[in-house]
């Protein structure tokens, strides 16, 4: 079937921690809080095991937005992990604006395993961004002068 | 400078006969008198031959790796800037302490050949400084430059005459370089642009990379038994060739992946034969990581722990940290 | 133009622009109201019609905004949020939508204090133009 | 070649409502490797497991997907099926396409193929699983329970008769907590302290209970069965073992302006005190802050007078270390503060009074000894208004958005017994809704209105004002009648919100236990696993988990004690293997992860390695204990060269789902 043209469905990827934001999500679920299909889980112990060229590779690989959710800083399950997620994704995006590249299709967000509804929230509201910002094509070029 | 030059033969021969070490790390004449090399001298005969004049940038620390290997205690001969990375080296157990000797080296700044041809000196017969002047003996005649027209970029952001590491210092410390001025002027010049500016000055430098990996051949954080691109296993991908992912975004990684680690020595722009501008990429993640958590030296120690592997509970966020740069 | 009471209700609370689906029916907006004592209606009732699709037309004959000081106190205490004030003031702008006549003159609104809430002022046009 | 079998859940309608289950089944089977696709309605049933083993065997399937619901609800059962089999569990991956598709998408086309890119990032990720197996870990036979209140003490009870070693560490003097205050508890209107008191004593008596006042948790780390944990004893300045408990001290103490804690303000303490008669241990403390000996240096009548020479003014902090193999928090509430709701006048009219400080006024013990007046003239009230939800179910950010559950009950025991001892008294509720849920609950509020006349008024306190003279007026809605009420009564009580004690998000972070917005902590499951954190080997009893009454927290202490029982019950735990493991061939030993690791599980060692080029060197490389390690990963970021990669969630495995995704 051909797909709509018009309508532009970006691809999100959503790391999120096992013991917060997947539960999160799950939280989501079960509460039927509905969110785009567009947003694509995939599941990491902790915000800390995602490297940054997970989230590179994703938008080299075509996704228009990544998002990486975690415990609250504080409430970590491993109790440190996402405090030095913190600032591994800071100068991440720091440097992303830097090279005026996806700066702003990559977010982070502390989302608890009790915030299924923020999780829906923080998820529609990304894709809007996403979806208001188009297909990502910067990563790609950034080495292919035309 | 000359006169450092024979205080470093003279201290080479007299350590190695001590038999206070096997060999020494310095430099070598290349083919032209500006183009020196790094090398490793094993015995006093072979000392004669170590020369030390305004175009000895290399760094030396790296090759204590492989003294450190062969457990053969070296001499070497560090620059100001230079003892920055040994701290790192030494910071990431990748060399040890006992097996080398360090010989703190004065510096006045480092000059830029490259710099010099191209404000039309030709057939360079000899260059000499006298204060903060630079004066090229031609066939075609005298030319006289100011220094700060002709430093290498990485000594504008000279450092200072200390040496952070040192089991001696030869003679006496020489004036730091003058001309010092704002070392993230050119990082805060791109800040200031558009983010569509900042991705043409990016696209237009990164496509000139032939990816000879003399950037990371060079870098002292760069030490790993096997570089991650070269790694099928590491989260990049596998080799260029094989994976594009590797190939659009190695600076970007490249950089990343020293943060914190970096120790701005700015060997891995001097070294580009392509002239990519990436020593830019190193310097945004230092002035971030000064600025989001504090000022921070890699090198300037041997203990203090990069800023990526510690933390404050009151780190700013992400989002928060982009615009407190503003 | 003939409209239902459902429709008047939608209209007053589109005019309103305060979720009255949040309202718990305590009833503190009632017993805050400073001038409740001379209210017909009390204001929780304005919530309640408007939630429940009730009896629009109590709240179109009641006396209550025309007592209302909007002072907001049934707003400022109620614990989620909603704002009978609003509904008073929306009460209040269908009966001058209806009327049209506009006798005060606005140009003594120079004479006002500045530190008077915008809502006040404006209710205070509508009350003494109807 | 791998032989992947796949299997597609309905969960009843609960997936097959929304996804097309069997055009899940087809598009999977068109993946290279997938060997086998199946849908059935129930996977995790019996029947469904059975389809999965028998697919195994028949296909020679060496890894399994399920697309169900989520990995948190069946992963462990999906992989138990496959061990039955002969199939490392480790080789199983669960694509969620009930939570994360079919309950959270209406449309059928747009759920279906979002859930077809689920399941192949699942069959990406299983290609490279491999065969993991869990170490084992020792258990320590002893418990801590954080909290001595009534879900502390009865969870320590259980704990220790069932044969283990139980410590309990309370942060007040005494244990107790808040039902040592209580006078009264419903539905039956028995004396709180009668009950509660012979709990206490056997708590103390008990030969395999410890107890630890005035204490604090000073550091935790380690995990379940193996927690290492200091407390951090405060000095009392009184020596335990000499003191009698006699209380001279107490009365002698010319400090006398502190408030008392234990009697909710309502009178005041000395410096030196013993918070009630019951208090155990009973042994006096001495408030550092109040006390004049250690404020001015003069003084010192307290060790005059003891008999014993127990008063010791140099004791220092004492930290203790003990190992335990699981940990309760049972850490209760407070009421909140009240400062949000100036309207209603407390703080500003003595006459104001929240429920606990009524407790305290017609418990025989109070400061009144029962005789329940006004705190501002000293006289019995002639009415009484009571408030309910005072700060709770309210989101305009001044309360606490839940209902706190208890206060329609004690407001009905409050207004039942006041018109018991003093029929005179007129008393009014003011309530939103009487909710009254429980065995004999709402036949004892009946009985408030039935039998003892209260009023109970269907609306709000707005605002209660008092004037010079002390009087109140109480600004209400009758909502039923549609009237605007202005009452006199001398005596208001304010049913306040409850609130999870001060320190429980400290604590949290601590114990890595997981925390809601409201400092509740959470629970693993909200049917399934109330009584245990997320966190393995934390459990949770009582009000910090929730508001519920004495019953309630009794229960829960009894299963919470359960759950501790079954863990200390077993001699070896199997431990994770999704753990951290170095490639030592390219690990540069730089040991940058062992910075960040939470555990200290990676250490440096010098070992005989095989290098890149096949020859052997002797070099230093970062080695994992597998018994420390918990996988977060943290270290595998911080590894330069990535020698470092966590098993179960590799760079390939977690790339490959990336790459599936986009």
């Amino acid at each position: 079937m051909l797909k709509d043209a018009a309508k532009f469905e970006p691809k999100i990827v959503a790391f999120c921690c096992n013991w917060c934001s997947y539960a999160g999500a799950d939280g989501a679920g079960t509460a039927r809080k509905n969110y785009p299909a567009n947003v694509k889980i995939i599941k990491v112990p902790c915000s800390c095991r995602v490297n940054p060229m997970f989230i590179l590779r994703a938008f080299q690989r075509g996704a228009d937005g990544v998002i990486l959710c975690g415990c609250h800083p504080g409430d970590c399950h491993y109790s440190t992990g996402n405090y030095y997620t913190r600032r591994r994704m800071a100068l991440l995006m720091s440097m992303l604006n830097f090279m005026g590249v996806a700066e702003d299709r990559f977010r982070v967000e502390w989302v608890s395993a009790a915030e299924g509804a923020k999780f829906a929230e923080v998820m529609n509201d990304f894709v809007v961004q996403i979806t208001a910002l188009g297909e990502n094509v910067k990563l790609r070029d950034l080495r292919c002068k035309k | 400078m000359q006169k450092i030059a024979e205080l470093m033969r003279a201290k080479a021969v007299e350590l190695l006969q001590s038999s206070k070490a096997e060999r020494v790390l310095a430099w070598r004449a290349g083919e032209f008198f500006y183009d020196n090399a790094p090398a490793a001298f094993n015995d006093v005969d072979a000392c004669q031959e170590i020369v030390y004049n305004e175009f000895c940038p290399a760094n030396l620390a790296k090759y204590l790796i492989e003294a450190t290997k062969q457990q053969k205690k070296t001499v070497v001969f560090l620059k100001p800037c230079d003892t920055y990375g040994v701290n790192q080296l030494l910071k990431d157990h990748r060399i040890k302490r006992e097996y080398f000797y360090a010989v703190g080296t004065p510096c006045s700044g480092m000059l830029d050949v490259k710099k010099i041809k191209e404000l039309g000196a030709k057939a360079i017969t000899q260059i000499t400084c006298e204060d903060n002047k630079v004066i090229v003996e031609t066939p075609y005649g005298t030319k006289e430059f100011a220094k700060e027209e002709v430093l290498l970029d990485k000594c504008m952001m000279c450092k200072g005459n200390e040496y952070k590491i040192a089991d001696e210092e030869l003679g006496e410390k020489l004036e730091p370089i003058q001309f010092v001025g704002d070392r993230f002027a050119a990082v805060k010049a791109i800040e200031a642009m558009s983010a569509e500016e900042r991705f043409a000055f990016w696209q237009e430098e990164l496509s000139k990379c032939i990816r000879c990996n003399a950037c990371r051949d060079i870098c002292p954080a760069c030490s790993c038994e096997q570089c991650i691109f070269d790694n099928q296993e590491a989260p990049v991908g596998g080799k260029a060739a094989a994976d594009d992912v590797e190939e659009q975004l190695f600076h970007l990684i490249r950089a990343y992946h020293v943060a914190g680690r970096c120790v701005g020595c700015g060997e891995c722009a001097r070294v580009c034969p392509q002239g990519v501008k990436l020593g830019l990429l190193n310097l945004k993640f230092i002035k971030d990581i000064n600025q989001f958590y504090g000022a921070y030296q890699a090198g300037e120690d041997a203990t203090t722990p990069s800023p990526l592997v510690s933390y404050k509970e009151n780190d700013p966020e992400a989002e928060e940290a982009v615009q407190r740069r503003g | 133009m003939v409209i239902n009471n459902k429709e008047r209700a939608e209209m007053l609370r589109q005019l309103a622009g305060t979720n009255v689906s949040l309202c718990i029916q305590c009833g503190r907006c009632s017993a805050n109201c400073p001038v409740a004592w001379k209210m017909d209606v009390l204001p929780h009732r304005f919530v309640y019609e408007l939630l429940n699709g009730g009896n629009v037309d109590v709240l179109l004959e009641a006396k209550s905004p025309w007592k209302c000081l909007s002072c907001f106190s049934c707003a400022e205490r109620c614990p989620k949020g909603v704002s009978p004030a609003a509904i008073m003031e929306a009460v209040r702008l269908t009966h001058i939508r209806a009327q049209g006549n506009n006798k005060l003159n606005p140009a003594d609104l120079e004479n006002y204090d500045d530190k008077m809430p915008q809502q006040a002022i404006v209710a205070a046009f509508r009350k003494f133009n109807k | 070649m791998q032989k992947i079998g796949v299997f597609v859940c309905w969960c009843g309608s609960n997936i097959a409502g929304t996804v097309d289950v069997a055009a899940v089944v087809e598009a999977v089977k068109k993946i290279p490797d997938v060997a086998y696709a199946v849908d059935y309605k129930y996977m995790c049933s019996e029947e469904g497991q059975k389809i999965i083993k028998d697919a195994v065997e028949e296909y020679g399937l060496d890894r399994i997907v399920v697309c169900s619901c989520s990995p948190r609800m069946h992963e462990a059962t999906f992989r138990k099926c496959a061990e039955s089999i002969g199939i490392n569990p480790y080789m199983v991956e669960i694509a969620n396409i009930r939570e994360q598709c079919s309950w959270v998408l209406k449309d059928v086309k747009v759920a279906t193929e979002k859930a077809i890119q689920l399941a192949k990032a699942a069959i990406a990720k299983v290609r490279f699983n491999n065969p993991l197996h869990p170490g084992q870990s020792q258990v320590v036979k002893r418990a801590l329970v954080i909290g001595g209140g009534i879900a502390g003490i009865q969870t320590a009870l259980d704990i220790a008769d069932a044969g283990y070693k139980v410590d309990i560490l309370e942060k007040e003097p005494t244990i107790g907590g808040k039902m040592a205050q209580i006078d009264k508890t419903f539905p039956t209107l028995d004396c709180s302290a009668c009950i509660l008191t012979p709990k206490m004593v056997d708590a103390a008596c008990h030969e395999n209970i410890t107890i630890h006042t005035y204490s604090d948790l000073e550091a935790v780390s380690g995990y379940v069965g193996n927690f290492d944990v200091t407390i951090r004893k405060k000095a009392r300045s009184v020596k335990a073992d000499i003191c009698s408990g006699c209380g001279i001290c107490t009365e002698k103490c010319p400090a006398r302006k502190t408030p008392s804690e234990f009697d909710e303000g309502l009178r005041n303490r000395g410096a030196i005190y013993i918070p009630f008669a019951q208090a155990i241990p009973k042994v006096p403390v001495i408030d550092r802050e109040a006390c004049l000996k250690f404020k001015t240096g003069k003084c010192g009548v307290c060790s005059i007078v003891c008999p014993n020479g127990a008063i010791d003014y140099t004791q220092e902090d004492e930290l203790i270390t003990e190992k335990y193999g699981a940990i309760v928090l049972a850490t209760g509430f407070e009421l909140i503060d009240l400062e949000n709701y100036g309207n209603l006048g407390y703080g500003r009219s003595k006459n104001v009074i929240t429920s606990m400080q009524l407790e305290r006024l017609t418990n025989a013990a109070g400061p009144t000894e029962g005789h329940l007046v006004c705190p501002a003239s000293g006289k019995e009230p002639k009415s009484v208004v009571i408030v309910s939800c005072v700060g709770s179910r309210d989101t305009s950010g001044r309360g606490k958005t839940y209902c706190s559950k208890v206060c329609c009950m004690y407001n009905a025991k409050h207004a039942m017994y006041i018109r018991e001892k003093y029929p005179n008294v007129d008393v009014t509720v003011f309530y939103i809704d009487v909710r009254t849920p429980g065995k004999g609950f709402d036949e004892f509020q009946r009985r408030a209105v039935e039998e003892y006349g209260v009023h109970y008024v269907r609306g709000q306190v707005g605002k209660i004002m008092s004037d010079k003279e002390g009087n109140l007026t109480v600004f209400a809605s009758d909502l039923n009648s549609g009237r605007h009420l202005m009452l006199n009564p001398d005596l208001v009580v304010l049913a306040c919100a409850v609130k999870p004690a001060k320190d429980a998000r400290k604590l949290a972070s601590m114990l890595t236990a997981s925390i809601d917005t409201n400092d509740f902590y959470v629970e693993a499951h909200p049917k399934l696993r109330p009584v245990e954190s997320p966190t393995a080997g934390i459990f949770l009893s009582g009000m910090c988990q929730g508001p519920k009454d004495i019953p309630e927290t009794v229960s829960q202490a009894g299963a919470a004690a359960a759950k501790v029982i079954g863990l200390l019950a077993k001699d070896k735990l199997m431990t994770n293997p999704c753990t951290a493991k170095c490639n030592e061939q390219i690990c540069s030993g730089c040991l940058t992860c062992t910075n960040v690791c939470p555990y200290g599980a990676i250490s440096g060692v010098e070992k005989e390695v095989v290098t890149l080029n096949g020859t052997r060197e002797k070099r230093v490389v970062a080695v994992v204990n597998e018994a420390l390690c918990q996988g977060c990963g943290a270290c595998t970021v911080a590894c330069p060269s990535a020698s470092m990669d966590l098993q179960g969630f590799t760079n390939k495995q977690i790339l490959a789902e990336v790459d599936a995704l986009c």
